[in-house]
């Protein structure tokens, strides 16, 4: 787990839940999966992973099972034909886990008012002091790209989910255009809601390959790096030639119009 | 303007925004109700319209009656609403009206599932409406191409007086890509002259598919048909990707499968195979002379169509190809995306190359 | 002085020139020209869309000196909504009948009704398909012989006739809904109030507005024309009572 | 003094204007019109108080009502 060299700082996770919300496209599913891969890897007591996503049909925290399942997570989501299902399915399993409160629980929670939704329908089964609920912001997202509309989005997700937030996760991306000035982008912007709120700025999180390019130091707070899980049919996974396919996109953008030759 | 994070579906939305479309009408369905959502809260911004209808039926006619007020109106669905909307779709293209659906596919037929398909081609490009018409119908397969074609459907759909038609699999709409839209874009003015503005020093204005006179209704579908050759003529689009002397196969696919082959193409030529992509872009009108001119060149040994259903682009493909080389097809449907593996199977056993 | 004529009543400007196709005393054309002779006197012609239906009156664009679209069977008020929002400075109205209205296009009467969309509907009931040949429609009175009901209809498998009126004004959103008639020139002139109340409520951009306007249809009746009124007055009337069901003042007085 | 002229041509024949007037002094034509059927004429005109029901009763709109210099009505319309 080393990595990423001296001086690291890894986020500490003292809460037995953990529920992971912000706006869609913040990337709240990566980083909730990454978190669960990490905490596994370093800690010796039971992890979870309930998949709380309703509104998003592709892309959820359930396409993840077999990964997390081998690292010994017990992952909380519908299965069998319910899988696929564009159903707003709510598994009883998460209010027992919830309230059982007995190793880690990270729940990743669907995107903005409509997602966090779901949270709030648990809500009693929090107990204050014993839970973290993390804004994870991205300020390439419309809605979250700066101080006053994170302010408006949090805002709106609290009210929803009648919780509290706990803290802050910065994670500015752009998946494979992510370049370091986007990272400091969002570091900064995140800073500076958490400053406004009060909240600590609990971790910062991007993928592992920009991270090794950075200079960590200038992040105050600890880093988490990503491995993405969340792949879409044409990419491959890290080890792969062909992931970092960036400079296709021009070429796919281009339309080429008829030509009479 | 910097480039944004965007969701497929939410793109499509403020695209159309950039077009000056801010009237919207729809019915919420999975895998593109993030459109509605998005709209609802972006549209109040710009004074735009929206409607949430009773039914896709009634979606087809209110944008049948914006439409008819010359501005630009669209709305955005899903496969079993899309087959809703065929009824007003026909009377709109009767009518030469323009207008814009996104059709966001998900596995059919009846109600199928909610995971990305592209089983409505037929249903796009054939006419799922009655009488003799067709509309233009265009795939994009990224979130910035859908952007680029969403601005590009309503001008088409302006400069020919059609229905327009996006069509993406689902995975057009659910997955995140950064986007730049146009800045120096410049809405065309409204109302038109044939739009209903008022009788106002002329002779009332009458929008209507009805001709109960024979030759009456065939001279409008003369005229449909007219139009349709002008549009086949200049509007064809298409990408070309990898294709060289070297190639030994051709690869057709449109959409997100487009990109699935890239990868798959990509990796060939890392083993010395030499496959070339042709994508068509506009599916109507379909590129026929252009992929003749490509088969026919002698380095071409094979075919290969991928899609994401069991068989529909291919029928236009052989049209195209009469018969001039060996053609063959892989596909997976019901919202299984084939992945560049099974791509390299399946070009690998058309070249006769083991397995 | 006495030697000067005045018009009192002519042909209203809102009517096109054009004979229309209805049958010799089809109430259709008087109701025509009551809408006519409203957008004349409100002085509303210029700034006028109608939306046609599928029925018999599927040609009354052809009928008016307005700005028309032709809908799809029971589409009408889907079409008058996507107009009414991007144009709410025009007045717009749908011109159904009973099948068109009150069956095929149930839905997208009531939820238009229910959005309270700002256009008048001018609802045409002469309990029976008239464009198709005389089959029961929705509104077919209770033993009323039709072409697909030759016993009479059978309440017992096609249900008692909508009363499409009472239905909307049960809706909670402020509208206008009356119903009137036109079988006689003291209801006729009551029908012409409603219908010119309608369209002023719009014109205030006040709520959604509908008069149905029981009609006669003496060619698929099999009566004269004469005749048909009577039959209308002692079948259609008991079973659709006349009146102002719904003002938007009522929500007020409520309150 | 009130006056009523019937467009032969808008005319159908329903008689609906024949039953409506209350003092019955229209009637159909002896002769047929262009289009080959009998239309309304009035055959009292003298009689014609201007009252306007058979206009208002008309499906087709044929019917136009005059008057000489100032005419009261009974009802408004």
């Amino acid at each position: 787990m080393n990595y990423l060299g001296v001086g690291f700082k890894y986020p500490s996770i003292l809460t037995s839940i953990v529920a992971i919300v912000g706006g869609f496209g913040s990337g709240k599913t990566e980083v909730a999966v990454n978190l669960t891969r990490f905490l596994a890897l370093s800690e010796k007591i039971p992890i979870a992973i309930a998949d709380l996503d309703l509104v998003n049909p592709y892309f959820r925290s359930r396409e993840a099972i077999a990964e997390m399942e081998g690292l010994g997570v017990r992952v909380i989501a519908p299965r069998g034909g319910n899988f696929y299902a564009d159903l707003p399915i709510l598994l009883p399993e998460i209010r027992g886990a919830i309230e059982k409160r007995e190793g880690r629980l990270i729940l990743d929670v669907g995107g903005d008012v409509q997602g966090s939704r779901a949270l709030g329908t648990l809500s009693d089964a929090f107990v204050s002091d014993k839970y973290e609920l993390l804004m994870v912001l991205n300020s390439r997202r419309p809605f979250t790209s700066d101080v006053a509309d994170c302010l408006k989005t949090m805002s709106r997700i609290e009210i929803t989910a009648q919780l509290k937030f706990t803290g802050i996760i910065a994670n500015s991306h752009m998946i494979d255009e992510t370049t370091p000035e986007i990272l400091i982008e969002g570091y900064r912007l995140a800073s500076s809601v958490a400053e406004i709120l009060e909240l600590p700025l609990v971790f910062l999180s991007a993928k592992r390959e920009i991270l090794e390019k950075m200079d960590l130091l200038q992040f105050k707070c600890p880093v988490l790096p990503l491995v993405r899980s969340m792949l879409k049919p044409w990419e491959r996974g890290i080890a792969s030639p062909a992931a970092c396919r960036s400079s296709k996109d021009e070429q796919v953008r281009r339309m080429t119009k008829r030509t009479n030759d | 303007m910097a480039k944004k994070l965007m969701k497929g579906n939410e793109a499509i939305g403020e695209a159309a925004i950039c077009a000056g479309a801010t009237n919207y009408f729809a019915y919420p369905i999975t895998p593109q109700s993030e459109v509605a959502e998005y709209l609802s809260r972006r549209l109040p911004e710009v004074g735009g319209v929206f409607v949430q209808a009773e039914s896709e039926v009634a979606v087809g006619y209110m944008l049948f009656g914006a439409a008819s007020t010359g501005k630009r109106v669209f709305t955005t669905s899903s496969s079993p609403g899309i087959s809703l909307m065929q009824e007003a779709l026909s009377y709109m293209a009767g009518a030469h009206l323009p207008v814009v659906l996104v059709n966001i596919m998900r596995g059919g037929p009846g109600l199928g599932g909610i995971l990305p398909a592209q089983s409505d081609y037929f249903q796009a490009t054939k006419g799922g409406g009655h009488g003799d018409y067709h509309i233009i119908v265009l795939a994009p397969s990224s979130v910035q191409e859908a952007v680029d074609l969403m601005i590009l459907a309503f001008d088409l759909a302006d400069k020919y007086r059609t229905p327009v038609m996006l069509i993406g699999d689902g995975m057009i709409g659910q997955m995140m890509e950064s986007v730049e839209f146009p800045e120096q874009y410049q809405t065309p003015p409204s109302p038109k002259e044939w739009a209903l503005t008022g009788a106002v020093g002329r002779k009332p204005v009458v929008i209507k598919s009805l001709f109960l006179d024979p030759i009456a209704l065939e001279k409008n579908s003369l005229e449909l048909a007219k139009k349709y050759e002008i549009i086949k003529a200049d509007e064809v689009r298409y990408e070309l990707y990898k294709v060289n002397d070297k190639n030994k196969l051709l690869i057709f696919a449109y959409g997100t499968m487009a990109r699935i082959c890239q990868t798959a193409i990509d990796e060939l030529e890392e083993e010395g195979i030499g496959v070339g992509l042709f994508r068509p872009i506009s599916l109507f009108p379909f590129p026929q002379k252009e992929i003749y001119r490509e088969v026919i060149k002698p380095n071409i040994k094979a075919l290969l169509t991928v899609e994401m259903s069991v068989g529909q682009m291919i029928e236009d493909i052989e049209r195209c190809i009469v018969g001039q080389k060996p053609l063959g097809f892989y596909g997976r449907t019901g919202g299984i995306v084939p992945s560049p593996d099974e791509v390299k199977a399946a070009v690998k056993k058309q070249l006769g190359l083991g397995k | 002085m006495a030697q000067d004529v005045d018009i009192i009543l002519s042909r209203p400007k809102a009517l096109s020139d054009n004979i229309t196709h209805y049958c010799p005393g089809c109430t259709h054309g008087i109701i025509h020209r009551l809408v006519a002779e409203t957008i004349d006197e409100l002085g509303i012609r210029e700034r006028t869309a109608g939306v046609a239906p599928v029925g018999c009156s599927v040609l009354a664009y052809n009928y008016f000196n307005v700005d028309f679209m032709e809908a799809a069977h029971g589409r009408a008020p889907a079409m008058a909504t996507g107009f009414k929002r991007l144009r709410p400075d025009m007045i717009v109205f749908t011109y159904q009948g009973d099948g068109d209205l009150a069956s095929i296009g149930m839905g997208e009467i009531i939820h238009a009704a229910n959005r309270g969309e700002k256009f008048t509907v001018i609802f045409v009931n002469n309990a029976i398909y008239g464009m198709t040949g005389g089959q029961m429609a929705p509104t077919t009175l209770p033993g009323q012989k039709t072409t697909t009901s030759p016993l009479g209809r059978d309440v017992t498998t096609a249900g008692y006739p909508i009363r499409m009126a009472e239905l909307l004004s049960s809706l909670r959103t402020p509208a206008y809904i009356a119903r009137a008639a036109v079988h006689d020139p003291m209801y006729i002139i009551d029908a012409k109030r409603k219908i010119k109340r309608a369209f002023s409520y719009q014109i205030a951009n006040k709520c959604f507005s509908l008069v149905e306007v029981l009609s006669t249809c003496p060619t698929n009746w099999g009566l004269s024309p004469t005749v048909s009124l009577e039959w209308l007055e002692k079948n259609m009337r008991p079973y659709y009572p006349l009146g102002t069901f719904k003002t938007p003042e009522d929500e007020v007085e409520k309150k | 003094m009130p006056g009523i002229i019937i467009d032969k041509l808008y005319c159908k024949g329903c008689e609906l204007c024949v039953h409506a007037c209350p003092m019955q002094i229209i009637s159909m034509s002896k002769e047929i019109n262009q289009k080959g059927y009998f239309y309304a004429t009035v055959y009292e005109p003298s009689r014609c108080i201007g009252c306007r029901i058979c206009a208002i009763t008309c499906p087709d709109a044929a019917i136009e009502v005059k008057a000489h210099g100032t005419h009261f009505t009974l009802f408004k319309y």
